[in-house]
């Protein structure tokens, strides 16, 4: 292996971002750069070593494999900050209420949730879906799609039912 | 013989590092340094630096007015009194081992220098790299539910609706007593759960402070945006109750 | 190759710092291991990708290779500088003596070390590992898994002995 493939593997090793054929062009010859790098890639990609060369945007990254997510995500996974129990309970009024004006939250809640669904609005797990024909027509809310990947379900019909929350709770 | 000193100050770690210096500069024997020449040299380094303008530092001067005293003690004669004064032959053995020491860990810090030079030239990324939780999932559909039906529950078993538009003052405090009175301690939040609006939880923590005013309660909060204990005072009424 | 393997690699192409043997014990089965995680070691370092696989203060590091140093270094070298006189002389100390308390270092160098002592510890190259039962419960000090990664060793045994010094200085 010369020097040229060992460099372009550690750069991508140190590198946490994918780094762009500009900077390869910039430390390598670049006459005929973007095939020697292709075969580089490929040579990478068939030792099967769990992390393997993707090309991103114009450039290349190391990232490990998906298949290995289930078994590393325990120890690499980002640190997610759990969500305050106000969030928690103004999300999942949104969620079986929706689409829902932040009145009628309050109403549920029996406090100002204001700050709530703008922090929600802002962790982008809910989002404004229109306004309500009532006097003063006020906004509604429901939930987004990063919502159901970050409870980790497909729809909100997968949410439990009362029926099957009184019996999970019972047990 | 100033000569000697042909490095500042600044360049010795303490005096320690100074009479190291002074023992590989004259070749000696570390453990059989004689004590009048090394003391002689040592002042005369120190003597040199204040010439300088450098501000010595007091372990320097320290150390010099130690070697002068031992070495006027070695010079005498050995008298017999036993206790009172130094043994010279005993000090210069512990001096001796202090060096020894210290030109141990002297080395040794040598030895990390190569170390570290050589381990330098590694490179390793500076940061770990985490897998973004979208790939991950971080709650579940149970905790959601939960929080849902839980909050649906509580508006539900509301235990008092106050009917009028504004609650008064003397009301809540009639209320919060008679809650104080019968459970003797409890948290500010059980009484915020008996509040049916955020008017009545405002008046509530008035009616709080007026009853400890009053001294019929007492409320206690251990950490900031902690749990706030208030506990009966009215020791009169309790007596009966 | 084996998910096992993949595991191993990818989790040391993930992490920056050393992972000890204690963290494979916990997601592989721990039988025989030792040996199998040396031969993944063999393997990868073989390769000559240009990182390598190091052992160092207990555990395993995917760093690159010396030789290439001068060429990532402009881009990718973190400018760390080297540390004074003072501070090898100190960690040198605490790293013999440990735990120590600060008089006690300050009784072998003949100065004064506290400063030099804060400057460790914000490099996170010691630690304060306690009290010292004497009056005053002085703070006693050790040096960190960190100082071994720095120093590139797994263990403070790998140092020279006083008696192994001794022997040198006396021959």
């Amino acid at each position: 292996m010369d020097k040229e493939q060992k460099i372009f593997y550690t750069s991508l090793f140190l590198s946490c971002t994918p780094l762009d054929k500009k900077f390869f062009r910039k430390i390598f010859d670049p006459i005929n750069l973007e095939n020697r790098l292709l075969s580089y890639v490929e040579s990478f990609n068939t030792l099967g070593l769990g992390m393997k060369i993707r090309m991103v945007s114009g450039g290349y990254q190391m990232v490990t494999d998906k298949d290995l997510l289930d078994e590393l995500a325990p120890y690499f996974g980002e640190k997610t900050e759990a969500l305050s129990r106000a969030s928690m309970e103004t999300s999942a009024i949104i969620a079986y209420k929706q689409p829902i004006t932040r009145l009628e939250i309050d109403e549920i809640r029996g406090v100002n949730s204001s700050g709530t669904v703008r922090y929600l609005l802002e962790k982008n797990l809910i989002k404004v879906t229109g306004r309500k024909d009532v006097p003063g027509r006020p906004l509604l809310y429901s939930t987004t799609k990063y919502f159901l990947e970050y409870m980790g379900i497909n729809d909100i019909s997968e949410l439990p039912t009362f029926r099957e929350w009184q019996e999970l709770k019972t047990k | 013989m100033s000569r000697l000193l042909d490095v500042s100050l600044d360049n010795f770690e303490g005096p320690m590092d100074l009479l190291i210096h002074l023992i590989y500069k004259n070749e000696l024997n570390i453990y059989d340094i004689p004590i009048a020449l090394i003391s002689e040299q040592f002042v005369e380094a120190v003597n040199e630096m204040e010439k300088l303008d450098i501000e010595v530092a007091a372990e320097f001067i320290n150390m010099a007015s130690y070697l002068i005293y031992l070495k006027s003690r070695m010079l005498l004669p050995k008298d017999g009194t036993i206790g009172e004064e130094m043994d010279p032959e005993e000090e210069k053995f512990l001096l001796t081992q202090r060096l020894v020491e210290y030109s141990f860990y002297k080395d040794v810090a040598e030895t990390l220098r190569m170390l570290e030079k050589e381990s330098g030239k590694y490179l390793m990324r500076s940061s770990t790299i985490y897998i973004p939780k979208e790939e991950m999932q971080t709650e579940d559909p149970y905790s959601i539910a939960n929080a849902f039906f839980s909050s649906l529950e509580k508006t539900n078993v509301k235990p008092m609706k106050i009917e009028k538009d504004i609650v008064d003052v003397a009301d809540v405090i009639i209320k919060i007593r008679e809650i104080v009175f019968k459970k003797t301690k409890l948290f500010w939040t059980d009484i915020l759960k008996t509040c049916a609006s955020r008017r009545e939880v405002v008046i509530s923590l008035l009616a709080v402070l007026e009853l400890m005013r009053l001294k019929v309660i007492e409320a206690i909060q251990a950490e900031t945006f902690g749990e706030i204990v208030i506990e009966w005072k009215g020791a009169e009424e309790k007596v009966n109750g």
